[in-house]
């Protein structure tokens, strides 16, 4: 009996604590309170994709946190304010993803950081687009999400189907030139769609594309692509999968003892990790560089480029992603759009936003008509990992150190 | 056809499918036993490797010695588990609410991998630098054979010590009885707990092996899980061979279907064959090793 | 009236009607975002009541719902981009879901008569692998788009919000569901149901046409959940694989059905409006942990209310009566 | 006039046969009962009478009609009830509820179900139980809710097997009672019994199979004098 109570009261005391809130629930907490400007959106923090959110949570911390500190604020419209962080957890799934949206837009939160995904993107910008407000992120590059004649959805990366201009541009410039070219990718939408673009471009300068294998989107075995790959070499073989995907792939590669002259990772070999587990062997490996640490810019909240790796370094022990960088840049593109304006109001600001012609930590930043990056401006740089470290190969101006090519076979390495 | 094509299409199925039947004995060997279905699995695959890693990096071990640490530690965490979560919610509701809770403690575990290791990508050593072979024109991949050497020792080890040994023995005979049926002279209860704990010691085991051969997040639990479903369902329940079996009509299945259909086909392929399995032969080829067919 | 089927008491109906014309009123008065949470408690609550329809009386839970979910949301959605772009979206809307429900339908029975013939964990199984064979089939062919995804038209009515008007579909949706679900559960079929979920060979001896019984159920059930795909998919005006053929939606039918009582109406919209207000509301917005707190109240529940809160409410109440009565 | 007959009915699993070559027929309105050794293949005949298991040779016709391996609800539907040795009822159901399900689905469908209910349950002696669950009863009242169950079919055809096995002098004549009051209605009963004495008292007509054969067949007392069924019947039973 005294068993039976403890359990019921136990369970009554959980109910009330679950509905409470509901009821008497507090949504004017999100408020735009007089002095404080809230940053709201969504991001995938549990699910496969939870490492790119971490790193752009981190971005979008550091930015909020230095203003606070560093700078006591900002000014706008002769008017200082501090600004506040509301990022909540999407799980990746579309129903929670549009209801806490939801929740922030009643709350009067005007200003989003994105999350990544168009399933979860699309209908999220739907409900901000409809009430008005803006979204800035560096996450979601589907051609899609710039296709809706959405005008207040902004995103720093070039849609997927530009952005290939600056590797096939790259590819122009190898010598000896190379003929053909094959393509891995995921069953996912980022890797497909980068996959498409990746082969249109390629057939316009006159490569030939020999095979696009597509994979299942979590990838645990890629054998048979090899043996495909080992059947019919390419002279470059681009990877357009994610992280952990394209390690599976290279470090199958090597114990298949499958060569290429040339392997491009679009995603990968940007992590500290990718390149300490592979060694020396991934000398060689090409990847894009949507941000290098050594090409400095002035950026009007840090400074510079080499003043925000110091802050960030200082402040926190994971290491600097290019999500990073541009999670913070994309606060300081607001808050210039904000002085610009010289107001809050969300249309005023989305002027601003659409003429933003700065740079950031991250570099320049310039939106094209439609929203996403300007694909020349934004583009990423090719980079190449040598010695263990990652050296800018391309674009000739900003260049590092020379392209190795064609890549030593893997027996070679190390 | 090319005939070193399917050759080694073939070798490399059944490499694959080793490391699919280690990762799914654990699985197997609940649902036969305890005929439970454990949500969990995936999260003691991962927590497996996970534990491997810090082994590494605190104290130097090499992953492979680390297995009998990662089977003792996932064998405490796995007991623990049935000892008090499932068997009350076996006992209070039916085997289905044990659906539930192992679906509510992966949740729980999978927090805690990512408070302590955080949501990255991780990779335990570097075994995979070990030599290519080339057999006959046949190229065997050193690291994930020796994944499946490994799977296959602690494969046989499983059935040695169920055939053999006395808690072997009595495991498999606590299987045979109909759950709701009182048993003479073995306590259910403990035998329950010992297979959870066993179970999920070879799950842990197994994470070593995967974290060698591939990357790994705390996000592949459902990926392994799902697999351990596959591979249960096809090869037969609650056996070391029939989670061998399984294991590699998973691979070679996923590699055929990969190398001849085309690379983006294979989880089709292997979900229709699970289904056509469920429906002539719901028991998997070799049946359910203990109980007959339903 | 028999031993099976009470009357509804009037005290019932009372509440009922005093239900619905809350229900009617609330998106009036609620905040857009109370309103998408109510939407869900509907959608999700009414779908775990179609779930019901089998799983409730039965042993046979299906574990892949989500395939019916999915299903009615891209033939739906599909349909639309074939259609006439002249045709006003109700429209679409209208034939969209027609046509889910036929290929529901057709799909049901397809799958019905082998699944059927399996018992206990083997059908959940079967249903999981279902479920994710047609998540498959969508992102694999290209002509699904269930990779990249696609947009479904924008359904505008005047007068309302998109919010309050997706509401009102979902609630029609839900009072459906429950009205089969009742008329299901008080005919000779819920009889024969929930016998065959006390022991099937018996079921079948005394006379009960089990597998007649079981695929009705199963192929109501379907249909009903292919309905709510699709007015979830034009909810969201883009879809892709990976946001309808999810296996936590199925998993979350179940969850919300355990949690508030199998077999009853109440139960699985108390458990869906309970998870739903926890894990969007209390926890919504913690960025960590919210799983891990999740899943510890889910253990919690089954734990010390295994046969849920429906379960714990009828123990009190017939406590209270047998206290009252003076009996132990 | 018959209303049962079997004609050839052979079974055999995986090359035993446990039943072969089995003919009979039962005449309507009688107490038929059928006796022999375990393993004889008496429930084996039951499965198969009832839909439960298809033959592998031979015919089940019922009031003329052909049912051999037709689905259990179909045979159940045109008459034929059968009570289980160990009783089976619908556990979280109350005794009303498992009556009440019977008298639905039964020969004649849900017509006058309630009254058909109530009739059960008072020629079984169960009213005092009726709200009680399944789960609840003694091993007696089981055997009677599985009597009762097997009246609310309203069944041509009863089949009943073994229903007062394991019963003490009290139950087992309750269960006598039961069974005459059936029959008295006009219901014909085909029995499988082991205990000889209540055999005697309720039979019109025995017959005996050994090794899924018949070897005897008249009234009980020819039957029981015969040294063939001593032999058999009483030699391996030991009773």
């Amino acid at each position: 009996m005294k068993k039976g109570i403890s359990r019921r009261s136990a369970l009554g005391g959980m109910a009330v604590a679950v509905t409470a809130p509901a009821v008497f629930g507090n949504d004017s907490a999100w408020a735009q309170s007089g002095s404080t400007i809230r940053f709201g959106g969504s991001l995938g923090m549990s699910g496969r994709y939870a490492e790119t959110g971490l790193n752009i949570r981190q971005g979008y911390e550091t930015a909020i946190k230095f203003i606070n500190e560093q700078k006591g604020g900002v000014e706008i419209g002769g008017k200082k304010y501090r600004v506040e962080l509301a990022i909540v957890d999407d799980a990746s799934d579309p129903a929670r993803a549009t209801s806490l949206i939801q929740r922030q837009v009643d709350g009067d939160v005007s200003f989003f950081l994105g999350s990544y995904g168009s399933n979860i993107v699309l209908p999220c910008a739907g409900i901000t687009e409809a009430a008005g407000k803006l979204t800035v992120q560096v996450g979601a590059s589907a051609d899609q999400i710039f296709q809706q004649g959405y005008r207040n959805i902004f995103g720093f990366f070039p849609r997927a189907s530009r952005a290939w201009v600056t590797s096939i541009e790259f590819f122009k410039s190898i010598a000896p030139k190379p003929k053909s070219v094959s393509i891995i990718a995921t069953n996912d939408a980022f890797s497909k769609a980068n996959a498409q673009a990746a082969a249109a471009g390629c057939k316009g300068i006159g490569l030939e594309v020999l095979d696009l294998l597509e994979l299942p989107e979590q990838v645990s075995d890629a054998s048979s692509a090899l043996a495909t790959i080992r059947a019919r070499t390419p002279d470059i073989l681009i990877t357009t999968t994610v992280d952990q995907n394209s390690l599976v792939i290279v470090r199958q590669m090597i114990a298949t003892d499958t060569n290429v002259p040339l392997l491009y990772q679009f995603l990968g070999p940007q992590l500290p990790m990718y390149r300490e587990s592979l060694g020396a062997k991934a000398t060689g490996v090409i990847m894009q560089l949507p941000w290098e640490a050594r090409i400095d810019f002035k950026d009007p909240i840090f400074g510079s480029t080499k003043a925000y790796i110091d802050y960030y370094n200082k402040n926190n022990t994971r290491a600097l992603s290019y999500h990073t960088v541009g999670a913070s840049s994309c606060i300081t593109t607001y808050v210039e759009a904000m002085r610009t304006a010289g107001s809050l109001d969300p249309a005023k600001v989305r002027n601003a936003l659409a003429a933003t012609n700065i740079t950031t930590a991250f570099g320049p930043v310039k939106f094209s008509p439609e929203g996403d990056g300007d694909a020349i401006v934004m583009g990423a740089k090719i980079g190449q990992v040598q010695s263990g470290q990652v050296q800018v190969v391309y674009p000739k101006d900003v260049k590092t150190a020379d392209l190795i090519y064609p890549t030593p076979v893997w027996a070679k390495k190390g | 056809m090319n005939g070193t094509l399917l050759f080694q299409t073939l070798v490399d199925g059944l490499i694959l499918g080793g490391i699919f039947s280690l990762s799914a004995v654990g699985f197997s060997l609940i649902f036969g036993v305890l005929g439970v279905v454990n949500l969990a699995h995936g999260v003691f695959i991962l927590a497996g490797a996970y534990i491997g890693l810090w082994l590494k990096g605190a104290l130097g071990l090499d992953p492979l010695a680390a297995i009998p640490v990662v089977f003792l530690v996932l064998a405490v965490i796995g007991g623990a588990l049935q000892r008090t979560l499932v068997s009350a919610a076996v006992q209070r509701g039916s085997l289905m609410t044990s659906l539930l809770i192992t679906f509510g403690a992966s949740l729980i575990l999978r927090d805690l991998l990512i408070l302590a290791f955080g949501p990255d990508i991780q990779s335990l050593s570097s075994t995979w630098l070990l030599r290519t072979y080339h057999v006959g024109g046949v190229v065997i991949d050193g690291a994930r054979a020796t994944g499946l050497l490994a799977s296959l020792v602690l494969l046989a080890m499983l059935a040695i010590a169920l055939h053999a040994m006395k808690v072997g023995r009595a495991i498999r005979a606590t299987a045979q009885q109909s759950f709701a049926a009182g048993l003479c002279g073995v306590d259910s209860n403990r035998i329950y707990t010992l297979t959870f704990g066993v179970s999920a010691g070879f799950a842990g085991a197994s994470g070593i092996i995967i974290g060698m051969i591939n990357p790994f997040s705390p996000f592949d639990d459902a990926y392994w899980t799902l697999n351990a479903f596959v591979t249960v369902v096809l090869g037969g329940v609650g056996s070391p061979v029939g989670a061998l079996l399984g294991g590699l009509m998973l691979g070679e299945i996923s590699t055929l279907s990969s190398q001849y259909i085309g690379p983006r086909f294979p989880n089709v392929f292997i979900f229709c064959a699970l289904l056509l399995m469920l429906i002539v032969r719901p028991n998997g080829l070799l049946g359910n090793a203990y109980k007959a067919s339903v | 009236m028999d031993a099976f089927n009470g009357r509804i008491p009037a005290g019932i109906w009372g509440l009922s009607a005093v239900l619905l014309a809350a229900a009617v009123m609330l998106p009036f008065m609620l905040s857009p975002f109370q309103i998408r949470l109510a939407q869900q408690i509907l959608l999700f609550g009414g779908m775990a009541v179609a779930w019901q329809m089998l799983g409730g009386f039965t042993n046979y839970w299906s574990f892949g719902h989500t395939a019916f979910f999915g299903l009615g949301a891209f033939a739906a959605g599909l349909l639309a981009q074939q259609l006439d772009p002249s045709l006003s979206v109700a429209v679409k809307l209208a034939i969209g879901t027609v046509f889910a429900i036929g290929l529901a339908l057709v799909a049901a029975l397809a799958i019905a008569i082998p699944v059927l013939n399996l018992r206990g964990i083997y059908f959940a199984i079967a249903m999981l692998a279902f479920a994710e064979i047609l998540a498959e089939i969508t992102k694999t062919f290209d002509a699904f788009h269930g990779t990249s995804g696609f947009p479904l038209p924008a359904l505008l009515v005047p007068g309302l919000t998109k919010v309050q008007l997706f509401y009102f579909l979902f609630l029609l949706l839900f009072l459906t569901n429950i009205a089969v679900f009742v008329w299901l559960r008080r005919s000779r079929i819920g009889m024969g149901l929930t016998c065959i979920g006390q022991d099937e060979d018996t079921a079948a001896m005394l006379g009960i046409p089990t597998e007649r019984y079981k695929l009705v159920a199963f192929v109501l059930s379907a249909v009903l959940t292919a309905i709510g795909g699709v007015l979830y998919g034009y909810s969201l005006g883009f879809i892709s694989t990976g946001s309808v053929f999810r296996i936590d939606i199925s998993l979350n039918l179940i969850l919300y059905t355990m949690l508030g009582g199998i077999g009853t109406v109440a139960g699985p919209i108390i458990g869906a409006a309970l998870m739903i207000v926890l894990t969007q509301v209390v926890l919504g917005n913690l960025l960590d942990l919210h799983m891990m707190l999740t899943g510890a109240v889910l253990i919690a529940m089954v734990i010390l209310a295994p046969k849920g809160l429906m379960g714990l409410a009828r123990k009190a109440w017939d406590r209270r009566r047998g206290a009252a009565e003076g009996r132990p | 006039m018959t209303i049962l007959s079997i004609e050839g009915l052979t079974r055999q699993f995986k090359g035993l046969r446990a039943i072969q070559d089995l003919s009979f027929a039962v005449e309507s309105k009688s107490i038929t009962s059928i006796v022999g050794p375990n393993g004889a293949g008496k429930s084996t005949l039951f499965n198969m009478i009832s839909g439960y298991l298809k033959p592998t040779a031979g015919h089940i016709l019922f009031e003329g009609r052909e049912i051999t391996g037709k689905a259990p609800h179909l045979v159940c539907g045109m008459g034929i009830a059968r009570a289980f040795q160990i009783a089976k009822p619908f556990p979280e159901l109350s005794v009303e509820k498992n009556v009440l399900v019977a008298a639905t689905f039964g020969r004649l469908g849900p017509r006058d179900r309630q009254a058909t209910t109530e009739h059960a349950i008072e020629v079984c002696h169960l009213a005092e139980w009726r709200h009680q669950p399944a789960s609840a009863l003694s091993i007696g009242n089981l055997r009677r809710l599985e009597l009762a169950r097997a009246i609310a079919a309203r069944p041509t055809l009863l089949l009943a097997d073994e229903p007062c096995a394991g019963l003490n002098e009290t139950e087992t004549r309750e269960v006598i009672d039961v069974l005459s009051t059936i029959r008295k209605s006009g219901v014909t009963v085909l029995l499988v019994e082991h205990d000889i004495k209540v055999v005697r008292r309720v039979s019109d007509r025995v017959i005996v199979i050994e090794a899924g054969r018949k070897i005897a067949d008249g009234t009980a007392s020819q039957v029981f004098s015969e040294q063939a069924v001593i032999d058999a019947y009483l030699g391996t039973a030991g009773a």
